[in-house]
């Protein structure tokens, strides 16, 4: 894998990282409103999966979603202009950060509905399975998740009709306050998984190289006409749940030694002992990733709201 | 025009078979559609001419091929989903009022989803209390989707072509207790509109509004009343959702009567939206209260004594027009 | 009488904490009631006090869960099962339609079901399509269940061990608007009344109808009108399924005029159901319309000013008051 | 395991068949309406199952339940009267063929919304174990119920919570007409149910002494506070899904395999090799259950209706 692949792939991560961070200020100040879930410590899931995919491929994700939509190629300013409600945002600024869609981009939101996702990722893998396409589908969806009705019955159904879908299971630990071992008597998620007959195998998701190199193969699997591939991401938020979380059911000692895993962290380690981080390439990149950020935050300011007038538009569609 | 003569249920096949033709984007999918036939027979023999990918057989999974049937459309398909019952629909409603139904707006126009999803509605069967509920004009309550129910064998034959051409989300229901009516149908009906309510018996002295199971009990009940010179006009809504409100008030700005005929239960069903609306839009025109005959607010009991009871009869029809005419009392 | 200072969401918890200690039958369920604490922070405290078997964590898993409370109900339990928000109660819709609501009368009247369930509902927090809807009303239609909406504090406390002293299914809906609003209680408030609605201000002009998070809008909207000189009775209708059609009919035929506030979507929402009954019951005493002031027909926008515009505003009320006593023509 | 056992589960199997057989006869005679759905074939599980079980353990059950019924002891007039709609049979008439209830056996119904059922066995388990009861709870179920999500999710809650509930599927090969090879991608239900964590094990449900064998290891299992067991029971449905159905999806061969291993026929062949039937106790046997069949339907055709005027009682429990 070449160095400048690898810079990328922090770069990509830089990138979710500081606009996390970013969210979260505004959150506080209140340009941001209603649930914002964040991703931080998880950067390494969408940036590893994403890069296995094909710009035209179809993701689903959910409503932790603002890393998979960058990683996936929304442009910042439309994600962040969405975060504010504007006009100018990903999705008219209707959705909010639960709800980012860019149809252009393929990247299908953005569900808030825990499940939700999975039947419509299955449901996308059926159209190219009809229509001959070699696309593959990515649903991407969490531990607590795994644990809804219709994680099981899409599991089934795209490995009963071996349909190219590539389930990312991101197993944080914990649904909101609820850690793995009070969610599932099977832990194991990926066994668990694979007691429906289709590939699934563990991976550490704080490990982009990791990452990656995992969904290359699974992706390689469905476009072989393998059917559904099964990952378990093995991962952690270093942030609370959402906003509103004062995250009580955590132990900050296992806090603290995730957060010794940090992704971008580990990936900074590998690249300078292979002398692929040259001193100030970090400075470099770090700023060129605030500016991207910077000017997002001004067009968002800078955005128009949707006027009242069009409350009810996209209710149903426009007959052109 | 030629006319055939035909089953309700066989209209619909005839329907379902046209649209795999005419679209190859166009594909059955739900529980026994294929090798079974179809719970109630209506796909009986689509499996052996269009094959197991378009006519294909679910696994019991009505959340997940209902979201597939979702994620197909978003896909560039235009899937038809067939739920066997409206009970049954109750495990995939999550998909349907979360997902199908706010897609295009979540996303700010950019994602409709071309779904149509068919299920039986009604009771009449004595299918008892978990398979004879009418919940159409429940589902009426979501903004997102449309809602069509077909009471003419025309209707039956024409609506789903129709339905597929929507670029939004529509559910079809189809009265179980129609699927054996036979009649005549002009042979060269493929589509027809499903915007617009329809007279079905135009008359002076006073509207029925009715869709689905009991539109031909409300005509009978109107033959009835005219031996006694009352001459009712009976409307059949046909889309409960978006409402023609501007047939029915039509009809009640002329005739000054209004009696809403609904198979489902009583109370928040789409027969209290009518009544609304009439109220709001046409008040100072009414002689007399909306009246209002639905089912008993009971879940289905198995006997057929009691599920007549339980169910909108001609005679409580002929009653409720009496009572706005003022014969009644 | 002792009044003490507490929000809504304290008066839920004293009323959960309170069904804990007096009966060992009732225990709480739901996601994250337990180590997180509530999704909305109400049953704060009680795991540590009650511990895990009575405040039961749950996976993501609404349909099984929400049926275990069914079934530990009729193994002899009182369940509170919790479901964080109701747009995920469609997830257990199967569950409450097909059995909850129909085992009393499928079983011949041998099983009946003392289950609570309490969800959140309703908008007015910027959560967008899929975490915002009022579908209380919505519930209303089904048969077997009762539906009660606290919109007080005395409510918030007293309205649980009604519920669970019901011999049937009751659901609670708890407006996610109210949570932080703050009062004084009449320490003493333990149980009250959930077959009755409640005026909440007597008028002699009009009448407003309403319930859960706009009744204070539309008491609001009734003190600005007395400004005008136009007299507004305010009634909170408090329980939904099975409605008291009394408290408003007696009090239309005082007034008048009615008008129908309502959080849910406006067609087939029990605002028109409440305009049925008036038309049905009260026709010959109305000077005006009834009138309906309800959300708009969109899956909720995330901006705020587009949340405000389709939510009932207490201008929205005003006018329709107005109109109703004709001083907005 | 005694003679007299034998003889029982012998006259117990034979009571369902004769019923069910009788059941056709009425509802093509219209005696009996709506769905109806035969046990016959199936009778091995329904017998060696509750064969197993204490009178006051609950069981909750499907569509396909007047097996399940007759085997816990509700009085076959009671059932027989339901089937008529009349108002002395178990459920006053008003749920019919799929909707049988006896509360005070315990019998939870009757439940026509597949996979429905789970959920309550869940609850009524976790009642038990709130209590400190030891009763086993017990949900037969189908293998087409298998794929609902309400499988997934009660399969998981009641491994995670170690309830003691006895998960009887009745895998009699297809869903309707959809063969388990159409409706599950990993066609052997025991080895799937074993993924969450719990026993689960395969066993012939054609044979009565192997059903109740397993059932018995199960309950002791359980009892034990094991937490819940999963015994697939492989058997299948000698008449079409219901009396609606004309069962064009199942090939002839096939049928007449398994009526090679009728339930009955291996019990009595059992017995004679071992002596325990004698020439005349099959007759004799017989005669008793076809006597009880023909109270049965005469107390059924005798039995008075609902009156109309109470339609809507058991709507609302009547406050006394
Ligand atoms: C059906 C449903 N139930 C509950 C919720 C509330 N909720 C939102 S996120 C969440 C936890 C989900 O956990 P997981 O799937 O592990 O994803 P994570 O948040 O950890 O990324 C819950 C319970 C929801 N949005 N949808
Ligand atoms: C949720 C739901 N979906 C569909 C149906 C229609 N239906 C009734 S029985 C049945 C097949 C069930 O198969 P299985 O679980 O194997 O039980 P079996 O009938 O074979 O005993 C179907 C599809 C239903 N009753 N409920
Ligand atoms: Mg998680
Ligand atoms: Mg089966």
């Amino acid at each position: 894998m070449s160095a400048k692949h690898r810079q990328e792939l922090l770069r990509q991560m830089l990138r979710i990282r500081r606009f996390e961070e970013r969210c979260a200020e505004l959150y506080s100040a209140t340009k941001i409103r209603g649930f914002l879930h964040l991703y931080v410590g998880e950067e390494a899931v969408a940036t590893g999966v994403i890069g296995a995919l094909l710009p035209d491929e179809p993701i689903v994700s959910t409503y932790r979603e603002h890393g998979h939509a960058l990683a996936r190629g929304v442009p910042m300013d439309a994600v962040m202009a969405e975060m504010y409600g504007r006009s100018t945002g990903c999705s008219r600024g209707r959705g909010g950060s639960m709800h980012l869609f860019d149809a252009d981009r393929h990247f299908y939101g953005g569900n808030a509905i825990v499940g939700g996702g999975l039947p419509l990722a299955v449901g996308l893998g059926l159209a190219d399975a009809l229509r001959g396409a070699h696309r593959v589908t990515t649903c991407f969806f969490g531990d607590g998740a795994a644990a809804e009705g219709e994680f099981h019955e899409s599991m089934n159904l795209a490995t009963l009709w071996q349909l190219p879908v590539l389930f990312a299971c991101e197993n944080n630990q914990y649904a909101m306050g609820t850690a793995l071992a009070r969610s599932h008597a099977q832990t194991n998620l990926a066994l668990r998984a694979a007691s429906y007959g289709l590939p699934a195998w563990p991976v550490d998701g704080m490990d982009v190289l990791a990452v990656e190199d995992a969904a290359q193969r699974a992706v390689e699997i469905i476009r072989a006409g393998g059917g559904p591939v099964f990952l378990e991401l093995r991962t952690y938020r270093f942030r609370a749940h959402s906003m509103y979380d004062p995250d009580r059911y955590r132990d900050k000692a296992e806090v603290e030694q995730w957060k010794q895993r940090d992704p971008i962290d580990i990936l900074m380690a590998r690249m300078r002992s292979d002398g692929e981080l040259e001193d100030g390439d970090l400075e470099a990149l770090d700023r060129e990733v605030t500016e991207e950020l910077a000017r997002a935050v001004d067009a968002a300011e800078a955005g128009p709201w949707e006027p009242v007038e069009d409350l009810t538009r996209f209710v149903y569609s426009e007959q052109s | 025009m030629t006319t055939i003569e035909i089953t309700y249920r066989e209209a619909m096949r005839a329907a379902i078979r046209d649209a795999l033709l005419r679209d190859d984007r166009v594909f059955l999918m739900g529980e026994d559609v294929g090798r079974y036939g179809g719970c109630f027979a209506v796909s009986l023999g689509l499996l052996e001419e269009f094959g197991p990918d378009r006519v294909r057989d679910t696994p019991l999974s009505e959340s997940a091929f209902v979201g597939a049937g979702i994620g197909a459309a978003l896909g560039g398909m235009r899937p038809i989903v067939e739920i066997m019952t409206v009970n049954f629909s109750m495990l995939a409603l999550d998909q349907i009022v979360n997902n199908a139904a706010t897609l295009l707006h979540m996303s700010g126009g950019q994602l409709n989803v071309p779904l149509v999803i068919r299920m039986t509605t009604g009771a009449g069967r004595q299918l008892a209390a978990q398979h004879s509920h009418s919940l159409e004009g429940w589902y009426a309550h979501i903004p997102g989707i449309r809602i069509v129910v077909p009471a003419t064998l025309e209707d039956a034959r024409g609506m789903l072509w129709a339905a597929l051409r929507d670029p939004d989300p529509v559910l079809i229901f189809e009265p179980g207790a129609l699927y054996p009516v036979k009649g005549e149908l002009d042979a060269s009906v493929r589509e027809v509109d499903i915007d617009r309510a329809a007279v079905r018996r135009p008359g002076r002295d006073a509207t029925i509004i009715t869709y689905g199971a009991t539109l031909q009990t409300s005509v009978a009940a109107a033959e009835q009343l005219a031996d006694e010179g009352i001459d009712v006009e009976v409307i059949d809504l046909r889309t409960l959702r978006p409402l023609d409100d501007a047939t029915f008030l039509d009809s009640v700005t002329r005739t000054h009567r209004a009696v809403v005929v609904d198979e489902g239960w009583r109370t928040g069903s789409i027969s209290a939206e009518i009544s609304a609306r009439i109220t709001e839009q046409a008040f100072f025109d009414l002689d007399a209260p909306v009246e209002r005959v639905c089912s008993a607010e009971v879940p289905m009991p198995y006997p057929k004594h009691l599920e007549d009871a339980a169910l909108p009869q001609q005679a409580d029809i002929v009653a409720a027009v009496q009572r706005t005419t003022g014969d009644g009392r």
